[in-house]
């Protein structure tokens, strides 16, 4: 048995991640990615408690309460940290200095306008830091599922769910294929080995250029 | 160490407790608990004041933080940037028992700074095109499109800090920094839980996070969150 | 011979400083305020430049460069002191966290407007902090001479020169007299032993209530 | 102590030069020259890039800080709050060959601090009934008049530390702070001269001021002012 589908998309969106980068990792699957970046590069994870250069965990019994990552998760810090504000950390997001931003969707737009912060009248959980992060990061990479439950595109002619923010995705990442946000609209860079060209085309609620050949990713 | 206390900002937590009434604004700060008096927050549900306004970055945790109060129903009003962490909040705000005011995290910071610094407010671009922008006026600068984003301020400000001197010079801890230090700013009263009570002189000029003109009382709470990773 | 009457409206200006009051002083005579304030006060002097508790020059030759007053002049920090940036300082300064400010002043109004940043056309300094100061200080009190160089009087009904602040100062300590501004009116409180009522009404260019008994100062 | 350059920011003082061109926006940080760099504005002195827009809380003194630039004629406007303490400068301004806009000092700090954390203005009340609301919104809220105070960016920005690692996080000396911290987050190119620079870890994170996100170029200029009381 190969790589858990979740595990391949964490570890296709580190790839993204470049030597000395600064870099925000939303909950859940983007927070896999920091174990896919190998240890040559050097990475400045920022949590938007107010810590640049968040560490792995502690060991167990080692965690310090008042050091932990944007998900109450206990962390450590590693050589050139630093610890602020709330205030001074989102100084650091709206001012640009994050060069890429991972976090899930519930809806992407062929703009590149993304929905992952509310379902009126049933998930209501707040934007958090969703929409400063969004609007304001080089790079915004959404990790998703292709379709939702019942088998509906996520990524649309327009988003049918409040915005996050508009024309802010540079790149998804599901568990079918990478697509990229262009000028020219939504281009289908790779695929994963388990499907198709086909199946994503029909899969996605938008037009997709197809960039002959779309590469095939096949991780062990 | 005996600390003199030549400001008599410092106080016992009932004493501290005396000033938080019915239907004031409250700032509490803190980030998923992590930054929040854990000893404040009890002895605010202890004494069950209501129609409070509620100012914090999320609501916390069902364990942690200031959800316990709104759990207890004791705030008519939260303006916040996320709740997802707790089922309650979300169930109060659709039965109507709780009007909420969703603000994105780095403005919510700003707003609450602006407040803190006599300022009337900010303008951001961060929510154009979305929800947020609802009911905000909006100004053109060099061809951006910016909101303004009213400044924020309370009654009184619940703040946690690793270390306070007499005169309320503060030093934080790590990520349990957040919004302390800006809320600090922004009340009528601040109220500072320091874990360590030093006499003026003991913290390093360059150190101090909070110059202790803004803080008007100390008290050691000693009280503990119990952790969900615990 | 007795003291200097710049000495004595610095005296005055001291008089006023409250235990536990956090000041702001201006450059010149409002500076001598220091050496008037008893030892049993505890005052926290803010400089605008990064500092709240800023202490007495050290002795010549202890001088830190990077340790200074808003008049760029050496100092030392007191216990309980605190250095900050300049968005920080007046972050103090705007949230009327500043219980006394002393300055000095080209002309007040009956109303307590104050000017004392420009002469458009001759001394154009800036209003550095002046305006800010001026504005949120709780308590304005401006030392200056009671008339120009040719005799005019500096308290007049309407200031002629741009204001500083509208509305703010609250007391005016010159070198004749100590007059308060309050709803009712400039209020005449006290004079020096130099002069008399009659030649402080003559010399003031505004309304003046007496409050009968003007207390005479008397400084040995 | 040998320090690793593993982000490539420390550079000589003349390569920092080559990022510095006519017609640029400069911010030059100090406090009448304290925590100005020496190094760095006599460096641009000595380039004699012209057409500057110089960006400072004051001119400095006739013998530090940035006035040196203005007395040799490369700005062609100064936004600043204070030009008293030299008299060049304003003998230039009513000579027409200076344009000189005042901000009050508070005014001024957030400004730049709003262009340095993604703002596009601040609202404040400071200035009102003044010459400084000339041309300018006002915007009324709670009974309050503010003025809407656009936020102020450089191309660079000329800091002046106490020491900084090579990731660029800022650690700066007592009053020597000032303007530092707010303008190496509003240039494009933040340039520092560091008294000391040390090898990334050797800065406490608790004691960081300026994130090393903030910072490009990492300098040792070395030089020194000659003070007026020396």
């Amino acid at each position: 048995m190969g790589m858990a589908i979740k595990e391949k998309m964490a570890k296709r969106a580190a790839e993204e991640i470049k030597n000395g980068d600064i870099v925000n990792l939303g909950f859940g699957i983007p927070q896999k990615a920091i174990q896919y970046i190998p240890e040559e590069k050097t990475v400045f994870f920022h949590a938007e408690n107010g810590v640049l250069g968040a560490g792995p965990p502690p060991e167990k019994g080692k965690e310090d309460e008042n050091l932990v990552d944007a998900g109450c998760v206990p962390i450590t810090a590693v050589p050139g940290a630093s610890y602020f504000d709330s205030a001074n950390s989102f100084a650091i997001v709206r001012s640009g200095k994050l060069d890429i931003t991972i976090m899930g969707g519930l809806e992407v737009s062929e703009k590149g306008d993304l929905a992952n912060w509310i379902v009126p009248g049933a998930i209501v959980p707040g934007m958090g830091g969703a929409m400063d992060l969004a609007k304001k990061t080089k790079n915004v990479i959404i990790i998703m599922t292709h379709t939702d439950k019942k088998g509906n595109p996520k990524i649309k002619k327009e988003c049918s769910l409040p915005l996050t923010a508009p024309r802010c995705v540079s790149m998804i990442i599901t568990d079918l294929a990478v697509i990229g946000v262009e000028e020219r609209g939504l281009v289908l860079k790779e695929i994963f080995d388990t499907t198709t060209v086909e199946e994503v085309k029909e899969k996605t609620g938008a037009d997709l250029i197809v960039d002959e050949p779309v590469k095939v990713i096949s991780y062990e | 160490m005996q600390v003199e206390n030549q400001f008599g900002k410092i106080k016992t937590v009932s004493e501290a407790m005396e000033y938080i009434k019915d239907g004031m604004t409250l700032m509490i700060a803190g980030f998923g608990g992590i930054g929040s008096s854990c000893t404040l927050i009890n002895e605010i549900i202890k004494k069950n004041v209501r129609d409070l306004t509620i100012i914090s970055i999320d609501a916390g945790d069902p364990d942690v933080g200031p959800d316990h109060i709104i759990q207890n129903e004791q705030a008519k009003k939260l303006i916040t940037s996320h709740i997802g962490a707790t089922p309650t909040t979300g169930q109060l705000m659709n039965a109507g028992k709780l009007e909420v005011e969703f603000c994105p995290q780095g403005t919510l910071a700003e707003r609450i700074r602006a407040g803190g610094v006599g300022l009337g407010g900010i303008l951001t671009d961060v929510g154009v095109g979305t929800l947020v922008e609802e009911g905000k006026q909006k100004i053109e600068i060099g061809g951006t499109t910016y909101l303004l984003e009213t400044a924020l301020r309370a009654d009184i400000a619940i703040c946690y800090a690793k270390k306070a001197d007499a005169f309320g010079n503060l030093v934080y801890d790590k990520t349990a920094r957040g919004l302390n230090p800006l809320m600090a700013m922004a009340a009528d009263i601040t109220i500072v839980d320091a874990e360590e009570i030093v006499p003026v002189g003991a913290i390093d000029p360059e150190d101090v996070i909070t110059p202790g003109a803004f803080v008007d009382i100390i008290v050691h709470g000693g009280g503990k969150w119990k952790w969900g990773w615990q």
